[in-house]
């Protein structure tokens, strides 16, 4: 705490991430969705449910929108006067965007959301109060509040059913906030081997759990420092850059003919996941 | 030489006041009129400033001092706690950030001088007080009492010109 | 070739597997917040075994993974089990998969609710009064014999769903042993009248689909990406043909009267008036003018006005469609469940195979498929007929013992057939459950089975991909229970009651599938291996491969019996139809029970842990109902009360309720949630393969004046994005994807 | 009509207020009892709450702040009031603040007491509240100080232990009359220990006058501060609907607003318990009234300012919150909030009714129902109906926990408040005493006048 390490470490605690920052070295973990290739079937949304230990909260909480799905698979229709949606609808994987500046790190009051250095926004369980004051200000609202004490509730995990909980991940108790991490217990697991091998992860060495499950392959995802990676290639090939909120591509006088972007990207929290938009043919 | 105290009550100011000038200007031996006089009221005169003279208030310098310390303090110890937790990285913001620790300053910097001149207060009002030897609880109704400290010689001087001035009642503090 | 004669003389050396599994099954280093005292291990029947000298496969705190095969549904995807400190935590895709490719749905990500679940059975329970009273199983097995004792096999029914593999050979022998052909095999909800078609066109029942070279899709109602066949293969497929190839990117057009996961997928999704499939397919053929000879003839009655009338899609729509499929070649069309529903669905189906031929994609995007050179292993497709008969000599109280596996008739079968009375008028009654679903429920013995995750079996998936393949099941953990057993050790158990000679080799079905596949060795593709390192490896693998026969296809779809009905008349007291709604998730609700999936939202309307009529806006506003009334549908044989849900996704003439919840029974987690739209459907018949048609259900709907809040996902916004770019879509003359990567 | 008789007896004042302190009316033990039941019952809710969790309020994911935070918001804003004729119109030496402004300080400590309440019910995990303040610890770990809550936590420090000091140090002198007539017992030790050995010299009157102006001055800009910081925990997020620039000066008028109607309620009910007729005039209610009248127009021109600020950015997101605000499930209590706060107070544009006490009463509980309802309103829509639409709206409505919780706070408020006046003494005698005696020298100045003219 002291003053002369304030005055020591003054250009580096005056740094502005990601601003005016050196990109994330060696990680930073992103995620590319091709909407057109998901079809809304919620397997990913059921995996992360397995993999991250989240509560079924039931059916009277769920009506009062107290239900804890990580990933939520939204789905749109037009409503244009025509009869029938006959272009189909639009379905939307939507969990935490990670954001690069992300709104809900700034708010909270004991420090419990933090930016880490391979990009994810993490959520300390234990340090957090609940004011949820980060949910408050997620402007896409993908945080979700313990309001009951779920591990003792006999409805959402029976003694049997407690027995399928993965242990590599905390068990949430109520009163803290949660939300997706990217499968942090993966990329933890995944970094250390590396790092023994003394390397970084390869491509394809690690999954989330939605990524994996999904039968499409509509989710990549990968470290976007990684020029080799899918997702970094996915992001270049859109011509999306993690720290713009206003992409060059959508300057340009001519459509860009390419389908990459982020949803409320005006708002400058850079997210972490690109979407891919939906294709429709014209011919039909 | 020992001193003794004499108090005298007056039902209004101008009384008062009248006594105050006559001690002024009498010239008693073992009684100076800055040091050994003591007014009191129930409330608050700013005339009584005014006839017992220019009387300095330092009380404003405790609160500079306190609130350039609350701001100052403030500042660094905020500022210097974020410096050393590094682990609060916060995504768009740097880790010393101006615009909240300067909120925070600002609110340093009232608590600091309201506490320091509340400080002043009971340091420069002597607060708390032993209670005076003589005291009458009719001050805290109306009366003003003129509370003397003189030498033994000087009291019956001083009584006369209370009971001159028709003082109410007058109190004695008994010899030693 | 198995059989159990030739088997027998093979002793089942019991694998160092087993001891993992023991050694697996308690750890000190617990799971956080881990149950106590519901394992049999941990109530210290097993052996304990400290780290300190576990095995060398085991490390604490690592997570092991073990192959085996998904059971949720028939499609055989192989899974890849976690396991961590003897409890298996996770199912994953399995990538060495043809089928599934490492992939999971949902469903099948649920199989460790279907086996962590609080209510499943534990141990035999006997009928006393309305009560389950907990027995041995030595008297179960005693009861069995005493009342088979003397009963002909014209008196025992077995009704089961699909079976494959070693199971469905066991079974097979057993009920030789009985004596009886009395064998259902049933399924609620499964593409028959489609597999009839089939035969009749190609000379296949189901093909092999090949999406990913197809460039247009033309779907009539099947739901491949969600319930259909296959869907987590389909799904992997239509991503490819999404990307396309050479960067054209395929259509895919869905054509139903009730929108499902697949129609809301679609570049273009029209709703046709319930039933007239066959003749838009027909109208196609009409406008493609392709055709030539009978086919000609047969589709110049439908020229285009005739056919937009009756089908309700444009004339504008049905030529672009036309355009489209003339252009974009190979294509691909698919007869689903709302096209073979009807009475008339072999037509439909008929009708729709036609056009695949016309548009010359037989051998194209239709492919021979391969089948396992084990025909006695090849999986028994169930069907409704099959239980219409059973419900028809459960009727005439022809049946003195009746088992019951793998099926709840009880639950799926329709209002109409009263199977739930007849159900009582068999003499005893025995069930094969997990649970107490409404059928075992009415059982006189119930007989709890391991669940998926702790027995052991093989599978032989129906569709195929590349090559053929035995799936193995394997367990993942020790068991949960100690009274459950495997089906295939009571089945080994029954057989031993008949022909104890034959099966004496065999201490338990474990033993029985290694004889049975190190018998095979050879054909098996292990020609030379060590028995113990072939059975090693193929468990390890969980998966054998086979080369496979080839059937070959015909294209023989020909006009001759097309005969399409017109459109139905509208039924003045019934005016709507009563489309049963097959979602992804809960299937014939046999899987309601697992929470996951009673709160995963429907993909549709978002609805969960309830069932929801859909009900078209325009119609709606007609009969002045909003989201949330309670309404009563009735049709001739019953009615249920539900709340509305507005669909835009649906025929203005059609409502929908979804199949699968409605339990009232089941356990905690499916009893009271929701209506069972079985009940209220009549027993209407396909005409050419004596089918249920699950369409002809006809109803009427008139409010309660209940209303409740529909509890759902989406917001108050509904569908839309209030002009905020959240779900971007472009149109492919704004895109080009061959910059993609 | 004068503010304040200028012929009563010193003598009499301090009577009349000691007697305040002994016998009040029969309704105080009423309104007591009440506010403990009150109180009482919010404990229960409390605990109940903690043992369940916080879904009992019955709030939502997306909706994820209720009832707590616009009722916190609402007591912060009472406070406001105080300082309002205790700092400011002590600065302008508006004598008529004298006998009314203890109580008002007084209000402004105990609402900002029951606003702190509302932070720990409000929190998640109210057993790990510490983790919020900044203590120094082995770990290096510190709160967020980056987070208005933290401001809001800091801002509320200083203004609580402002405001208690700055009521104690004006009250030292009463305190040494309590002390002075009081009978000897556990009270008479109380006022003997807190009046510090005042004894009214001429030095304790220095020192007293110069401090007392400094803390004033200081509460001014502090007071502006913390509702200002307030309005930041919502101007300083990203949300549609909080993040206005004009949010803090609102909310400085909405406090001073809900501040001048409870002083107007609060006023009438000691008036009547304690026999506070002779010091509580009419004439200085009336004053109360207008300058509650001139805030409440301050009040509903910012909020025509939020509106026409929201219209002219384009900015569709809160253009939207605004319309839902209007036209959506809120429009009834948003259209409560708008009657209630700006044409209700259209009453005290009437002479007739400024003194009349039924009509004031019932007015001044009107307008606080309405700045409640202005807090929920800024709290509740923006969650109903942010940038996300999937999230739209959940038909949230709070529960009867979150009801009783809001309930007991008055009654814990009511139960501090009314301690202190039968406590302490709820007018400032030597104050009053001031303006008696500057009203007789300005009687007499005038007199003086007349006759040097004569």
């Amino acid at each position: 705490m002291s003053v002369s390490n304030l005055l020591e470490n003054w250009a580096q605690v005056r740094h502005e991430h990601p601003n005016n920052d050196k990109p994330h070295d060696p990680y930073k973990w992103a995620m590319a969705i091709d909407l057109d290739a998901c079809t809304g079937c919620n397997a990913c949304s059921i995996a992360c449910y397995a993999e991250n230990n989240i509560p079924v909260v039931g059916k009277e909480r769920f009506q009062h929108g107290q239900q804890m799905h990580w990933m939520r698979v939204e789905r749109y229709w037009d409503e244009d006067g025509r009869e029938f949606p006959d272009q189909g609808f639009q379905f939307l994987p939507m969990m935490c965007q990670q954001c690069e500046a992300a709104p809900c790190e700034t708010v909270c009051p004991v420090a419990a959301t933090n930016h880490t250095a391979d990009g994810l926004n993490s959520q300390i369980y234990n340090r957090c109060i609940g004011s949820r004051y980060c949910s408050a200000n997620c402007p896409f609202k993908v945080r979700y509040f313990n309001w009951y004490d779920y591990p003792t509730d006999e409805m959402v995990w029976p003694a049997e059913m407690q027995q399928q909980m993965n242990p590599d991940v905390s068990v949430r108790s109520k009163g803290v906030m949660e939300k997706c991490t990217f499968c942090v217990q993966r990329l933890s697991a995944a970094k250390v081997k590396a790092k023994g091998e003394g390397r970084i992860v390869a491509e394809g060495e690690v999954q989330t759990a939605c990524q994996q499950a999904c039968p499409t392959s509509a989710i990549s995802f990968g470290n976007l420092v990684n020029p080799d990676s899918r997702v970094h290639k996915q992001w270049a090939a859109q011509q999306v850059e993690l720290d713009k909120d206003k992409q060059a591509k959508n300057e340009e006088e001519e459509a860009s003919e390419l389908r990459g972007y982020r949803i409320l990207e005006e708002l400058r929290a850079y997210p972490s996941v690109m979407y891919l938009e939906r294709v429709r043919e014209s011919a039909v | 030489m020992s001193k003794r105290h004499l108090l005298a009550l007056y039902g209004n100011f101008e009384e008062a006041e009248a006594v105050v000038q006559e001690l002024r200007n009498a010239t008693i031996k073992g009684f100076d009129v800055n040091d050994d006089m003591i007014v009191k009221s129930p409330i608050e005169h700013p005339e009584v400033e005014r006839f017992l003279g220019d009387k300095p208030v330092y009380v404003q310098w405790f609160t500079l001092v306190g609130a350039l310390l609350g701001g100052i303090l403030g500042f660094s110890l905020i500022s210097g706690a974020q410096a050393n937790f590094y682990m609060q990285l916060k995504g768009g913001k740097p880790i010393v950030p101006f615009p909240p620790n300067f909120v925070l300053t600002y609110e340093m910097f009232i608590l600091g001088g309201v506490f320091i001149t509340i400080l002043g207060f009971l340091i420069c009002a002597g607060l708390p007080a032993k209670r005076s030897p003589l005291y009458s609880t009719k001050v805290s109704v109306d009366n003003i009492a003129i509370l003397v400290e003189a030498d033994e010689s000087a009291i019956s001087e001083l009584k006369a010109i209370f009971t001159k001035h028709k003082a109410l009642e007058i109190q004695e503090e008994a010899g030693k | 070739m198995i059989d159990s004669g030739s088997v027998k003389q093979m002793a089942g050396h019991p694998f160092d597997r087993r001891d993992f599994l023991k050694v697996l099954g308690w750890s000190g280093a617990a799971v956080a917040l881990s149950g106590c005292g519901n394992t049999s291990v941990e109530d210290g029947r097993e052996t304990v075994v400290s780290y300190v000298e576990a095995n060398d496969y085991m490390v604490p705190g690592v997570g092991v993974y073990f192959n085996s095969t998904c059971a949720q549904c028939d499609a055989g995807c192989s899974i890849n089990g976690r396991v961590r400190e003897g409890r298996v935590l996770k199912l994953e895709g399995n990538p060495d998969s043809a089928i599934n490719k490492g992939r999971l749905c949902g469903l099948g990500q649920a199989g460790v609710q279907h086996h962590y679940n609080p209510d499943r059975v534990r141990e035999p329970l006997l009928r006393n009064g309305n009560k389950g009273e907990a027995i041995s199983w030595e008297k179960a097995y005693a009861l069995i014999a005493e009342k088979l004792a003397g009963v002909s096999g014209e008196e025992i029914a077995f009704l089961s769903g699909g079976v494959s593999g070693h199971l469905k050979v066991l079974l097979g022998n057993y009920l030789d042993s009985l004596g009886t052909k009395n064998h259902f095999v049933y399924e609620a909800i499964a593409p028959s009248v489609v597999r009839a078609a089939n035969l009749k066109a190609f000379g296949v029942e189901m093909p092999r689909y090949r999406f990913d070279k197809a460039q247009v899709v033309l779907s009539f109602g099947a739901d491949f990406l969600g319930s259909w066949v296959s869907p987590v293969h389909f799904s992997q497929q239509y991503a490819q043909f999404r990307k396309g190839v050479n960067g054209q990117r395929g259509v895919l057009i869905q054509v139903e009267s009730k929108m499902t996961l697949t129609g809301a997928n679609a570049d273009r999704w029209l709703a046709v008036k319930p039933g007239t499939e066959g003749v838009l397919a027909l109208g196609i053929i009409n406008a493609l003018g392709m055709a030539t000879g009978e086919v000609a003839e047969l589709v110049k009655g439908y020229d285009k006005a005739r056919v937009s009338r009756e089908t309700g899609v444009s004339t504008g729509q049905i030529d672009k469609i036309a355009a489209l499929l003339k252009l974009r070649s190979p294509s691909l069309v698919l007869a689903g469940n709302a096209a073979e529903g009807y009475a008339h669905g072999s037509q439909n189906a008929a009708a729709i195979n036609l056009l695949n031929q016309v548009l010359g994609n037989v051998g194209k995007t239709i492919e021979a498929p391969v089948s396992v050179p084990f025909p006695q292993m090849v999986p028994s497709k169930g069907n409704t007929v099959a239980l219409k008969n059973m419900n028809d000599g459960l009727a005439a109280g022809k049946y003195k013992v009746v088992f019951n596996f793998a099926a709840n008739p009880v639950f799926t079968a329709p209002g109409a057939f009263k199977f739930k009375d007849n159900f009582a008028k068999a003499g005893f009654k025995v069930a094969f459950a997990h649970y107490l679903d409404e059928t075992a429920l009415q059982a006189d013995l119930v007989l709890p089975l391991d669940s998926a995750l702790e027995d052991w079996g093989t599978q032989v998936p129906e569709y195929m991909t590349e090559g053929a393949q035995i799936n193995i099941q394997q367990p993942l953990m020790e068991r949960l229970h100690a009274n459950t057993r495997g089906m295939g050790d009571i089945l080994l158990g029954l057989i031993k009651q008949k022909k104890a000679d034959e099966y004496k080799g065999f201490e338990d079905y474990y033993a029985y599938l290694r004889g049975a596949v190190l018998q095979n060795k050879g054909a098996l593709g292990g020609g030379g291996v060590e028995d113990d390192t072939f059975w090693n490896d193929t468990l390890t693998q969980g998966i054998v491969k086979l080369a496979g026969t080839t059937t070959s296809l015909a294209a023989h779809a020909s006009a001759a019996g097309l005969v399409l009905p017109a459109a139905a008349e509208a039924d003045e007291h019934f005016p709507l139809h009563l489309i049963p709604g097959v979602t992804a998730s809960l299937r014939d609700g046999r899987h309601t029970n697992q929470p996951w999936l009673q709160e995963s939202p429907d993909p549709l309307t978002t609805i969960v842990w309830d069932s929801w009529v859909e009900i078209h806006p325009k119609k709606a506003a007609e009969l002045g109902i909003v989201e949330g009334d309670i309404v009563q549908v009735t049709s001739k044989t019953g009615s249920v009360k539900a709340q509305v849900y507005l669909f835009p996704g649906i025929h203005p003439e059609a409502i929908s309720i979804p199949v699968g919840r409605g339990h009232d029974a089941m356990g905690r987690y499916a009893k009271g949630y929701g209506v069972n739209p079985f009940q209220i459907m009549d027993a209407v018949f396909e005409a050419a393969t004596g089918e249920l048609a699950m369409h002809e259900t006809r109803v009427k709907i008139s409010k309660t004046g209940q209303r409740v809040l529909v509890v759902k996902d989406e917001g108050s916004a509904g569908a839309l994005q209030m002009g905020r770019k959240i779900a971007g879509r472009v149109s492919t003359d704004q895109v080009d994807l061959s910059k993609e990567v | 009509m004068k503010d304040i008789r200028e012929d009563i007896a010193w003598a009499k004042i301090n009577q009349d207020v000691m007697k305040s302190l002994e016998n009040p009316r029969k309704l105080y033990w009423v309104i007591l009892f009440l506010a403990l039941a009150a109180f009482g019952f919010g404990v229960g809710c409390e605990i109940y709450q903690y043992r369940t969790g916080m879904g009992v309020e019955n709030v939502n994911n997306p909706q994820v702040w209720g009832l707590y935070i616009a009722t916190f918001i609402f007591w912060i804003g009472m406070s406001h009031s105080g300082t309002l004729l205790s700092a400011i119109l002590h600065l302008m030496h508006a004598d008529w603040r004298k006998p009314i402004y203890r109580f008002a300080e007084a209000m402004t400590t105990f609402s900002l007491m029951t606003a702190g309440l509302f932070v720990m019910v409000h929190i998640g995990r109210l057993w790990q509240f510490y983790y919020s303040l900044p203590y120094p610890n082995d770990r290096g770990i510190w709160p967020n100080f980056q987070s208005p809550l933290l401001w809001d936590a800091m801002a509320i420090f200083t203004y609580l232990s402002s405001s208690v000091l700055f009521l104690f140090v004006g009250m030292i002198p009463d305190l040494a009359i309590a002390r002075d007539n009081m009978q000897p017992g556990w009270r008479q030790k109380l006022y003997t220990l807190l009046a510090l050995g005042w004894e009214g010299t001429d030095r304790q009157w220095r020192n007293f006058r110069v401090t007392y102006l400094t803390i004033a001055c200081f509460l001014i800009p502090l007071a502006v501060s913390v509702h200002s910081i307030v309005a930041s925990d919502f101007a300083m997020s990203q949300q549609p609907g909080w993040h206005v620039t004009s949010f803090p000066p609102y909310f400085v008028a909405g406090a001073l607003y809900s501040g001048c109607a409870a002083i107007i309620t609060l006023f009438i009910i000691l008036r009547y318990v304690f026999r506070f007729e002779t010091y509580m005039t009419l004439p200085i209610l009336k004053k109360i009234v207008r300058l509650t009248f001139a805030i409440a127009m301050v009040w509903t021109y910012l909020n025509a300012v939020e509106f026409a600020a929201v219209w002219y950015s384009h900015d569709e997101a809160s253009k939207a919150v605004l319309i839902q605000k209007m036209t959506g499930t809120y429009a009834p209590f948003w259209w409560g909030m708008i009657f209630c706060g700006s044409v209700v107070p259209l009453v005290f544009a009437f002479k007739r009714f400024q003194t009349n006490i039924p009509v004031l009463f019932a007015v001044s509980l009107l307008l606080n129902l309405g700045m409640w309802l202005e807090r929920w309103m800024i709290v509740a829509p923006t969650f109903s109906h942010g940038y996300y639409p999937w999230t739209w709206d959940h038909e949230q409505w709070p529960s009867l926990v979150a009801w009783g919780m809001v309930f007991a706070s008055f009654g814990w408020f009511t139960l501090l408040f009314m301690i202190f006046c039968k406590v302490f003494p709820s007018v400032s005698m030597y104050e009053v005493k001031e303006m008696v005696y500057h009203r007789t020298l300005h009687l007499k100045k005038s007199e003086n006048a007349e006759q040097g003219a004569h």
